[in-house]
């Protein structure tokens, strides 16, 4: 499992490694990238998965035959395993969710369950709706304050410095995404730590898109809670994790109930379980819990350092060779150093969904729309763009097909 | 015209055939009248795609002629300029049975579940005209119990 | 997909669909008989997941790409395919959601914005926590009352007469099982069902234990919400489903929020999509819904009318076997016919953890626990009990061997 | 006594050897005081088990003699009997220093995650048990800096 594999060099043998990516689509081979809606997920994932259910499945946690006990421990494994990778102490502070939607449900509540009328969330202008929709609404429901770090047109990024006169007494949280879904930029966590704790409120950070493009440690960033999903980052759907630190988790109240986060039920009361499962209540994501294990294994074996620079050299590609064709618009910052692994962009004269569609028919897979993130469209003015997202299967030669693609639809739509 | 084939294979090769790209660059009834006997206006909030229908009706009920205008994709715009001439002359129920196959018919396109959205959105858009139209001309051809 | 396969005639071919069930246990066979907590995967559920993955994996709703549409199809299709199999009108009124939990937190919150203070929610003192604490929760938060229909000694059910005396003009839902996870009995939903209407209550169903015992049809029953979990019906982990009536669900407001639920998204105000989205927040658990769409596949190739008969018969061989041993508590109906699959029991002198200990030292695995039903067992007044649960591929020999191993702990602990 | 070998082989054969079933059916200093040191009781509220343990300290803060009483598995009772032979004349920090691998050499199983609850219950009452006596008598020997 430590074997490293320099993502860089490797590109066509990391190709390989997805069964997925030897499809062809109408005789060309697939260029997928559509990596910051889903990645596809290598071998190692699907094999885990698929073997658990055919040698050790059964459901966990209270289970005293043989079945029950290694799927407890592989389950509890996969916690560990996660802590691990993310920097947390232990897995006390991992709670399996469905994903990164679910982890912002799930601590919105348990958060705003704890202010009061009047206290301040604060977000951004460029968040998924992920971590806007669900403040909004409970926001709504309490008579909280929702306030927003606004997009810098002059950037391509937020105004970082807003933050600082925004931020005040009555400030309990600041939910910021780490990688934009949208503009690629990188967000100055541990700045934004530091300015969010002098002020004793809490930083929560959205790090789908992060997770499996650059190196996280929480403890290092300062972060209080972390959100991500499984499926962004090699691992299955319905996985996710919510972070949070120990002595947090240890002071808030659960969400959501059922089976297993108990420890003591009455008709009429109830007492919690330990930490982290006092949190996760029902039949957990088992065997979706060990495929994220296996995808944390895939991530160790690069490391995230070469992925990160990888992603870096695929995207300075693949800014200047759409720039070249002319009559582009890319949205984000404008150096690729300030960037990761998302590209967002619109040809003139041609729709997003119609570019996606021309992409489409020589096999190149791209995502065209508002990739949820509308307030964001309406900040830059448009309705839609096109996004090329990357990941770390992705070769130079995906990029001259993009290129090439959108050069054809040029010609097309002339 | 293509019969809806094999699900699987969505917008084959030619999805931006000659036809497609001719009602886009050059959509038919494209503009906007003053007076008409219905207009209506709407908009997919998912690809910011927006479509507005003026219909001309005769006292039977029969579309005499029609506008559109609005913007979008490729898609959705030549759906529109087919499906602007393909109701002249038509009555309201036989609009009302007008269905998706029509759209794709009339593209000469097999489109998957997201770009049939874009097509769909003229024929959305023309219905619920028709229906407004009936709503406040009720005292005319009631409609029909079939 | 419609080959018919009897499940009684052909136990032992049906064992061989499930690959987990070649797996020696110390040389024994296994004897896998912890089916109330979840089922074992037949190789058809596997490989759609596997091969899923392996040839048309992309998120789903969004994109354009050929992958993403296919992806989409088969996602949306899961959903008609279940709605099919429980007699729910369309889609519209099928949620995926991940799990029976997932979905009574989801109801509970979605019902009780809508309950004033004082209102009512009845279930019943052998609900298992998943259909318990949600709405205890809620209830003291809300200033709910919540009512119990309580167990009933003589007939090992529920007392079903004092329903009708409970309901009243304040009650606005009941909430009740449809078969018990410890006593096993079958709650006579159509008579409930006209009770309940009769009072202006909606009546909410947890499926989660009959879902693959007995055929279901939610018209018929007149049920208006109904919650199941894939990993009990042969389907994958984290996957569930919440029917729900379309006028119902259509004037509820969504309690969980993020990407894909919404139509238009401002930053201060969000409209919600169609139905059945606007209950799925964020990536739903795609593969999940796809392997539970493969589930129904399988369980539609026996009927669910021979698999109940077939789980009869087990029953009666194992009531039979266990209590001609003696010294043998069974919880629960005493007639097999009046039970589903499930068959909770104590030993004299042994305590259900060691008992399951010792069946698993030859290869038999039970559950023996509190079954996540601790008011139950607190008034059947244990602490614990032993429970062996049924599903198509159990054989009368893997009754025989837990009769064998319990006579087994009797002579070790005598 | 076996080692933790084998992560995956819980609880092999032999779980209910002669000793366990030996300490389960007459356990060792079963029984309850009407004075002591210091008594304490758990419950795990996941099986049911519920341990009380009694102890009598010297004044070096040295258990001289314990009584258990209470109701579980077999695994629990037999591990209260075994642990409660053990604790005789150590002191706090040797008890404090007891594991779940010492538990599991005393009965000589390896036990799963599940059963090692029950195994675990009467270490916990123990620990909690001094804790709760060093709290009332602090004059004495200070809980050490290890
Ligand atoms: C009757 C009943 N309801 C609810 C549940 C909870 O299901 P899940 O754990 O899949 O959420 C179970 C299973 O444990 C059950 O047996
Ligand atoms: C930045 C960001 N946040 C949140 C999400 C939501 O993740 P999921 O759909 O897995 O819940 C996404 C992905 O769509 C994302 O890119």
């Amino acid at each position: 499992m430590k074997t490293r594999a320099s993502a860089s060099s490797n590109g066509s043998r990391t190709r390989n490694l997805f069964p997925i990516l030897s499809r062809k689509m109408r005789g060309h081979p697939l260029v997928y990238l559509d990596n910051g809606a889903t990645t596809q997920k290598p071998s190692s994932v699907l094999s885990a998965m698929d073997s658990f259910y055919k040698k050790s499945y059964a459901n966990v946690h209270r289970g005293i035959h043989t079945l029950s006990e290694e799927a407890t421990v592989a389950y509890e494994h996969a916690h560990e395993n996660v802590a691990d990778f993310i920097g947390a102490s232990s897995l006390r502070e991992i709670v399996f969710t469905r994903g990164t939607t679910d982890s912002f449900n799930m601590l919105s509540r348990m958060l705003t369950q704890t202010f009061s009328r009047g206290d301040e969330i604060i977000v951004s202008q460029a968040e998924h709706h992920s971590n806007l929709v669900p403040w909004q609404q409970l926001a709504q429901q309490k008579g909280l304050k929702l306030s927003f770090i606004p997009y810098d047109s002059r950037t391509g990024e937020l105004h970082w410095e807003k933050l600082e006169k925004m931020i005040s007494k009555k400030t309990k949280v600041v939910s910021l995404t780490h990688v934009s879904n949208v503009l690629g930029f990188i967000s100055p966590l541990k700045k934004i730590s530091k300015l969010v704790h002098d002020h004793n409120a809490l930083l929560s950070v959205d790090a789908a898109q992060s997770v499996a493009r650059l190196p996280i440690n929480v403890k290092k960033m300062g972060v209080d809670f972390l959100s991500f999903s499984g499926h962004k980052m090699y691992g299955p759907t319905a996985s996710g994790v919510l972070y949070g630190r120990e002595d947090l988790f240890s002071s808030l109240e659960p969400a959501y109930y059922g089976g297993d986060m108990v420890r003591e039920v009455t008709l009429n009361k109830s007492t919690w379980n330990d930490l982290p499962w006092k949190f996760e209540p029902g039949t957990p994501p088992i065997v979706e819990g060990i495929g994220l294990g296996a995808a944390v294994d895939f991530l160790r074996a690069y490391p995230l350092e070469d992925i990160f620079s990888h992603e870096k050299k695929i995207m300075a590609h693949a800014m200047n060779g759409l720039s070249s064709l002319g009559n582009i618009t890319i949205y984000g910052p404008s150096s690729p150093e300030q960037r990761a692994g998302v590209l967002a962009f619109n040809v003139k004269h041609v729709h997003a969904h119609d570019l996606s569609s021309l992409l489409n028919e020589d096999g190149v897979a791209i995502r065209a729309g508002h990739h949820c993130a509308m307030p964001l469209m309406t900040a830059l003015n448009i309705p839609a763009s096109a996004r090329a997202s990357f990941a770390v299967y992705t070769e130079k030669s995906d990029i001259d097909a993009l290129v090439e693609g959108v050069r054809k639809a040029q010609t097309i739509f002339k | 015209m293509n019969a809806v084939t094999d699900q699987r294979d969505f917008a084959g090769e030619g999805m931006y055939r000659e036809h497609i790209l001719d009602h886009y660059k050059h959509p038919r009834n494209f503009g906007e009248w003053k007076t008409c006997s219905v207009s209506h206006k709407e908009l997919n909030p998912v690809c910011g795609d927006q479509l507005s229908f003026q219909l001309n009706m005769d006292e039977k009920g029969v579309v005499k002629d029609v506008r559109f205008s609005g913007q979008g994709c490729a898609i959705s715009i030549a759906s529109a300029s087919l499906l602007s001439d393909e109701i002249k002359g038509k009555t309201i129920d036989q609009i009302n049975a007008l269905s998706r196959d029509t759209v794709q018919e009339l593209l000469g396109v097999t489109l998957g579940p997201s770009r049939l959205k874009c097509a769909m959105l003229s024929l959305d858009t023309v219905k619920n005209a028709c229906q407004i139209y009936q709503k406040y001309h009720a005292g005319g051809k009631k409609h029909g119990g079939h």
